[in-house]
């Protein structure tokens, strides 16, 4: 790992010498809420926030895309290959990446978000936690790899770590923004984490998994009477995965589009089966289910989004408590 | 040979076939693939044949629109129920039950000039094969369905809240300022349209079959502090052939 | 970079209507698989849709019409194209159940998959023991692949046996030229009509609700919990363990049906919950 | 001899036509409606305010901007609600928007296959490609106001009590600007066809004309109306005017001024206002004011062709204005509620529209009250379908001419039979 400092008034600068890597996405705050967009110049970027409503995922993994082309029974792929930079990343969602990672490029790979993520320059910055974070229960708070250039709000200056040759890469190109990093300024960078340490909820997940297989249905119906089954809690989650396939025919009736969008293990499409059976029928089981995958096989960053966004009030800290009464 | 497809209407505003007419790049399209039978608001050649495809928007209030559906059933091989008033029984069936429509029509009109029954959607009288909701219906599931009939496969149906099409948009939830928003309980396919303008969904896609949880729903809107009276209110506008939500609630 | 969702085009050599619901189809295509593995087929502008391979010489498949895919592949005939993915899924153990007797349970559809078993193991007659075939069926017009295991009945190269719930004339004849080959009632019953070696490997395909009884069955008569294999590709999506639809299980010991099945044994039964 | 012409067929909703002829006499002629009635003034009971116009615009697909738009300011009459210049602006872009798409859909759509012989468009395209590509550019025009504004081209709802919800931005607004600029050639051609044609005369009779009073250049927003006799007042005494009386082989009720059938519609604005148009609308008007004739109900296509070309420039004008003004996010004012009568007007593609609402101190609607055009039109139609029939006794084409009168009205019959009002 290599250390700078990057002063504050030099940010802007910075930031206009990344547009040469790619594409810039950045947390743009549109009506009061922050969200992962096209930043073209540094004034529409915020980037003191807690967290953005949908994950910066979403630039890996669009929401809707489509992956084939087809016209008869003949297939092409449509593949991305845009040079990306992915600014103001925040720690859980850098991890959230690494668990797509495990999933997405592990044998057989996906093509789609490894041409993406291949050609995406990560740059990681701390942040502000709300008492929705439970990262550091969920091993989530610090990471030090899965990005290329991580910036720490130190106050007036940014302390720099750099991890990836690639990450070097940027640091050379716009070597004079940079400077050495000092005692001082390393000081005050642990003292920074400190500090953002102290702001997280403490709170500790083991067990979580056999607690969530042994408690029975009536405990998962008291916390799912709430449910609406809108699929909220997962649409805004970095770590899920789940997608749903479809076709759309052009004009012609011959030729179109194979698509592939975001799903939802809370929605009832998710455990149907051709004849009607379906393996998830009732709420209960789904949210069991989303706790078990999410909780229970530790693919959860700790973010808090799913109970920010939940339209009802259903606290995913409160079902652990309960779990663990 | 072309499939015959006919556009019919019963009691309704006309605008789910106003929306077929809207489909302004892609109609002639559409129709140099198919023979258009019959096309009340915009054709004038009215045959009486056997059809491929009906699409009958439009609920039935009367008993002569009854025998004229039974009559479009038998001689059709495939029935679309297209819109609100044809799925579900449109705005017009918010005076179902409460008061019958011979009452209010000697209130209003001073005596009973034609027999008028509760407004129901088509699947009341006959069997649909497929539907398209909406208040009016989008021209992109229009476009969608047709072609998938076309081709002879079974048209996409979206199993799915509107919900998820507005997280999709990255709009923020209205249920969370504690306003009434249908988005949960309603079928998707119309992309969040009224969540993305800052409006509450007010459901004119009905009710997903089967999934929508309206007991939670009222517990919410009622911590909200809406009455559940209200909550009917509002639930009724595009839902009032669905059974009633406050007995579901009990 | 190879791309996993990208369908291969595959011609459709023959079709065949095997019952009102079932239509067989043989693909022009050439795969190394196992027994037991399942293809994507995919029909252009319908979808994907997780289907098994019915056999071991050629690339068959035979599908059920009851979704948007399957209703789709109905239309196809001879001569058409469709898109294959896969093979996918880990299939039979063939190998370690060579040297041994080995006992087919096939329920319904469930027939399509162990007939890749079935003729895998033709193939291979000399490395297996004794082999007997158990078919459940609902009426002699549900049975699949009719007059090929009519002939194989002949040839007594397997103990072949059918259990059905409607008996009508045709059963009856058959039942003269076979004797104690057709048997009324459910596919469990014939356990206890036919001598069974309890040291034998068991495989078994079929609706849900018949895991239940059979692995009931066979626990009471004895058999290994480890020798039972059952193939549960009812419930899968992507078919390359990414999109999680197949999810089964809680916690630690949940599993990717597509990914870590769609065999498992009756020892797995135990272990993830609402396996079977 | 008997003729019944049911369905009518290019019209909005279910009507017919029945004609009974005796020897040399009309024994008797109607204008039905078999559309089944929905009672909207009786199901909107109970409401609050903001969500009325949601629903009363689902009486017609066609005209619901128009609903919405007379719902939305007899509701700010009755809570005295005072709106932003950009909201009225946005508004006057908004109706005219529908106008457009209106003419643009009756015009082309409905109309002009009966005068070049063809059952509908889709036959029409083959030898009329312009026509019929002008048509969907126009009416695509039309419409994408309305998703702009209104958030979709059938039943919006972004336009609300007091102003409108999201504000389109000047991007948005530039791309109408742009097609509306394309499609003014469109416009200005449905004049010249429809100029060309020579229109029969049958229908020739005295019609009173009423429409309501723009403000100051050609409109259709005012709050008094005025007819052909310069008598005028304010929409709010309109009860003493119009008056209904229930035809029993009709689901509408036919509406009568001081007793006598009248005509509101395009032919009376123009009639009445054209000499307040501007532009090319202002020269083609004057070029062809001697084939639009006061007392033919079959010129209202031409008048509604010159309402197209005015439509498209004072869209053109109210989108430069808008850009120029550059838009601000201007939210909802808050509204108190209080016991309270509004009645408002606007002017539909078809006709006056009048709505009137009753409200308690909570917002709820006590009593509705809704007048058509349609319906106002109704008696006049018969009024010409009586004179036709005796003219044509022994025309063989009597069915097909007959049928033009009601089409040219371009009737909105399910906005017709909403229509149930208190016996006065």
């Amino acid at each position: 790992m290599k250390f700078l400092k990057l002063k504050k008034d030099q940010i802007e600068d910075f930031f206009d010498s990344i547009h040469s890597f790619g594409i810039v996405y950045a947390p743009v705050k549109s009506d009061g809420k922050i969200s992962f967009r096209r930043a073209q110049n540094f004034s529409d970027v915020s980037l003191e926030y807690t967290r953005s409503q949908i994950p910066p995922k979403h630039v890996i993994l669009p929401m809707e895309e489509p992956i084939l082309k087809f016209r008869e029974e003949e297939y092409f792929e449509v593949v991305d290959d845009e040079n990306k930079v992915l600014l103001g990343v925040h720690h859980c969602d850098i991890i959230a990446f690494k668990m797509l990672d495990e999933v997405y490029l592990q044998p057989p790979k996906d093509i789609y978000y490894h041409e993406r993520i291949k050609r995406t320059l990560i740059i990681g910055l701390s942040c502000i936690p709300d008492n929705y974070c439970f990262c550091k229960a969920t091993n989530s708070f610090y990471t030090s790899d899965g990005f290329d250039i991580f910036l720490h709000d130190c106050g007036d200056f940014y302390f720099v770590r750099v991890a990836t040759p690639r990450g070097l890469k940027v640091t050379e190109n716009s070597k004079n923004l940079f400077e050495k990093v000092d005692e001082k300024d390393m000081e005050l960078f642990v003292k920074a984490e400190k500090e953002r340490f102290e702001r997280v909820k403490g709170k500790n997940l083991w067990m979580i998994g056999d607690l969530i297989e042994l408690r029975d249905e009536n405990f998962w119906k008291i916390f799912s009477e709430r449910c609406l089954n809108c699929g909220n809690c997962t649409l805004v989650c970095p770590t899920c995965q789940c997608f749903e396939v479809y076709d759309e025919l052009e004009e012609d009736l011959k030729s179109g589009n194979r698509f592939r969008r975001w799903d939802s293990c809370m929605l009832r499409a998710h455990g149907l089966v051709a004849d009607g059976h379906n393996f998830r029928e009732r709420t209960e089981e789904r949210l069991r289910n989303r706790l078990s995958c999410k909780l229970g096989e530790m693919r959860c960053v700790g973010c808090g989004r799913c109970t920010v966004y939940c339209p009802t009030g259903i606290d995913i800290l409160e079902i652990v408590r309960a779990l663990k009464e | 040979m072309k499939p015959k497809i006919g556009i019919l209407g019963f009691t309704g505003c006309a605008g789910c076939q106003l929306m077929i007419l809207n489909l302004e790049d892609e109609l002639l399209d559409i129709f140099k693939r198919i023979k258009l039978v019959s096309f009340q608001m915009a054709s004038s050649e009215m045959k009486d044949e056997k059809l491929d495809i009906a699409f009958v928007e439009g609920s039935i209030t009367t008993e002569e629109q009854k025998k004229e559906l039974e009559k479009i059933r038998k001689k059709s091989k495939i029935l679309v129920a297209i819109g609100n008033c044809a799925t579900l029984g449109g705005v017009q069936a918010l005076s179902n039950g409460i008061k019958s429509s011979r009452e209010m029509m000697k209130e209003v009109y001073g005596g009973e000039f034609w027999r008028l029954m509760d407004s129901k959607p088509l699947s009341e009288f006959v069997e649909v094969d497929f539907e398209l909701f909406g208040c009016p219906i989008e021209k992109q599931e229009f476009l969608e369905m047709i072609r998938f009939l076309l081709r002879g496969f079974i048209p996409l149906k979206r199993d799915y809240p509107v919900c998820l099409e507005c997280k999709l948009k990255d709009n923020e939830c209205i249920l969370l300022e504690k306003r009434i928003c249908l988005g949960p309980l309603t079928v998707a396919g119309c992309g969040a349209r009224c969540p993305s303008l800052g409006l509450e969904c007010l459901g004119c896609r009905g009710v997903i079959e089967g999934e929508a949880r309206l007991e939670s729903a009222i517990k919410i809107f009622e911590d909200a502090g809406v009455s559940a009276e209200d909550v009917k209110k509002i639930f009724r506008i595009f839902s009032a052939n669905y059974p009633d939500i406050l007995e579901v609630k009990s | 970079m190879e791309n996993e969702f990208l369908p291969r085009r595959v011609r459709i050599e023959e079709t065949k209507m095997m019952t009102s619901l079932e239509k067989w189809f043989k693909l022009d295509a050439q795969l190394d698989f196992k027994p037991g593995q399942f293809l994507e087929i995919s029909v252009a502008g319908a979808g994907e849709a997780p289907i098994s391979i019915c056999s071991w010489n050629g690339v068959e498949i035979c599908v059920r019409k009851v979704g948007r895919v399957s209703s789709a592949l109905h239309q196809r005939e001879k001569g058409d194209f469709i898109g294959i993915r896969g093979p996918y899924g880990n299939g039979f153990p063939m190998k370690e159940i060579e040297g041994e007797k080995l006992i087919l349970v096939a329920g319904g559809l469930g027939m399509a998959p162990l007939r890749s078993v079935l003729q895998y193991v033709l193939k291979n007659r000399k490395k297996y023991g004794e082999v007997t075939f158990f078919y459940g069926i609902k009426c002699l017009e549900m049975m699949l692949f009719r007059d090929e295991l009519l002939k194989l009945m002949e040839e007594e190269n397997v103990n072949l046996h059918i259990a059905y719930e409607i008996e009508d004339e045709e059963i009856r004849n058959l039942k003269k030229r076979f004797p104690e080959r057709f048997h009324k009632g459910m596919v469990t019953t014939l356990f206890e009509k036919v001598k069974v070696n309890t040291e034998s490997f068991v495989v078994v395909c079929g609706p849900p609700i018949m895991y239940k009884f059979v692995l009931k069955k066979m626990e009471e008569l004895g058999f290994y919990k480890e020798r039972i294999y059952m193939t549960l590709e009812r419930r899968m999506k992507c078919g390359t363990g990414k999109c999680r639809h197949c999810v089964v299980g809680i916690g630690s010991s949940s599993k990717l049906i597509c990914r870590d099945g769609p065999v498992f044994s009756a020892i797995d039964a135990e272990l993830i919950r609402e396996l079977v | 001899m008997r003729l019944k012409i049911n369905p009518l067929t290019r019209v909005e909703g279910h009507g017919g036509i029945y004609v009974e002829i005796k020897g040399k006499e009309v024994k008797d002629i109607r204008f039905e409606i078999y559309e089944g009635s929905r009672f909207f003034e009786s199901i909107i009971k109970g409401f609050k305010y903001p969500i009325v116009p949601d629903i009363m615009r689902r009486i017609c697909a066609i005209c619901t901007a128009s609903h919405s738009m007379a719902s939305i300011r007899a509701l700010e009459d009755a809570l005295k609600v005072d709106i932003s210049e950009q909201t009225e602006l946005l508004r006057d872009l908004l109706i005219h928007g529908e106008m457009i798409e209106s003419h643009a859909l009756h015009v082309y759509v409905l109309s002009l296959p009966d005068y070049l012989g063809f059952p509908s468009i889709v036959e029409m395209a083959e030898k009329h490609p312009k026509e019929v590509k002008g048509a969907l550019q126009l009416k695509k025009a039309g419409n994408m106001v309305h998703v702009a504004l209104s958030g979709r081209e059938v039943h919006g709802m972004n336009e609300r009590v007091g102003g409108f919800s999201k504000i389109p931005d000047e991007r948005e607004l530039q791309k109408i600007l742009e097609e509306m600029k394309k499609v003014r050639e469109f416009a200005v051609l449905a004049v010249e066809i429809f100029s060309t044609f020579d229109i029969p005369e049958f229908p020739k009779s005295e019609n009173l004309m009423v429409a309501v009073e723009p403000e100051e250049a050609f409109g259709y927003y005012g709050n008094r109306i005025s007819n052909s006799e310069n008598d005028r007042w304010e929409v709010h005494k309109y009860r003493e005017k119009l008056k209904e009386r229930v035809v029993e082989y009709s689901r509408a009720k036919h509406v009568f001024y001081d007793e006598r059938p009248f005509m509101v519609g395009a032919l009376s604005r123009i009639s009445l206002f054209g000499n307040r148009l501007r532009g090319e609308a202002r020269e083609l008007y004057r070029e062809n004011e001697d084939k639009i004739d006061e007392s033919n109900s079959l010129t209202i296509n031409l008048a509604q062709a010159i309402e197209l070309v005015h439509c498209v420039e004072r869209c053109i004008e109210l989108l430069e204005t808008l850009i120029s003004r550059e838009v601000e996010k201007e939210g909802l004012p808050k509204i108190e509620t209080f016991e309270s009568h509004g009645i408002a007007c606007v002017e539909a593609p078809r006709g006056t529209l009048i709505h009137s609402y009753k409200l308690d101190e909570e917002g709820r609607v006590v009593e509705a009250d809704v007048i058509t055009p349609t319906a106002m039109n109704a008696a006049n139609i018969e009024k010409d379908l009586r004179i036709s029939a005796l003219r044509l006794m022994e025309d063989e084409e009597l069915e097909r001419k007959l049928q033009l009168i009601p089409r040219a009205y371009d009737p909105c019959i399910s906005c017709a039979t909403h229509l149930i009002v208190k016996r006065s």
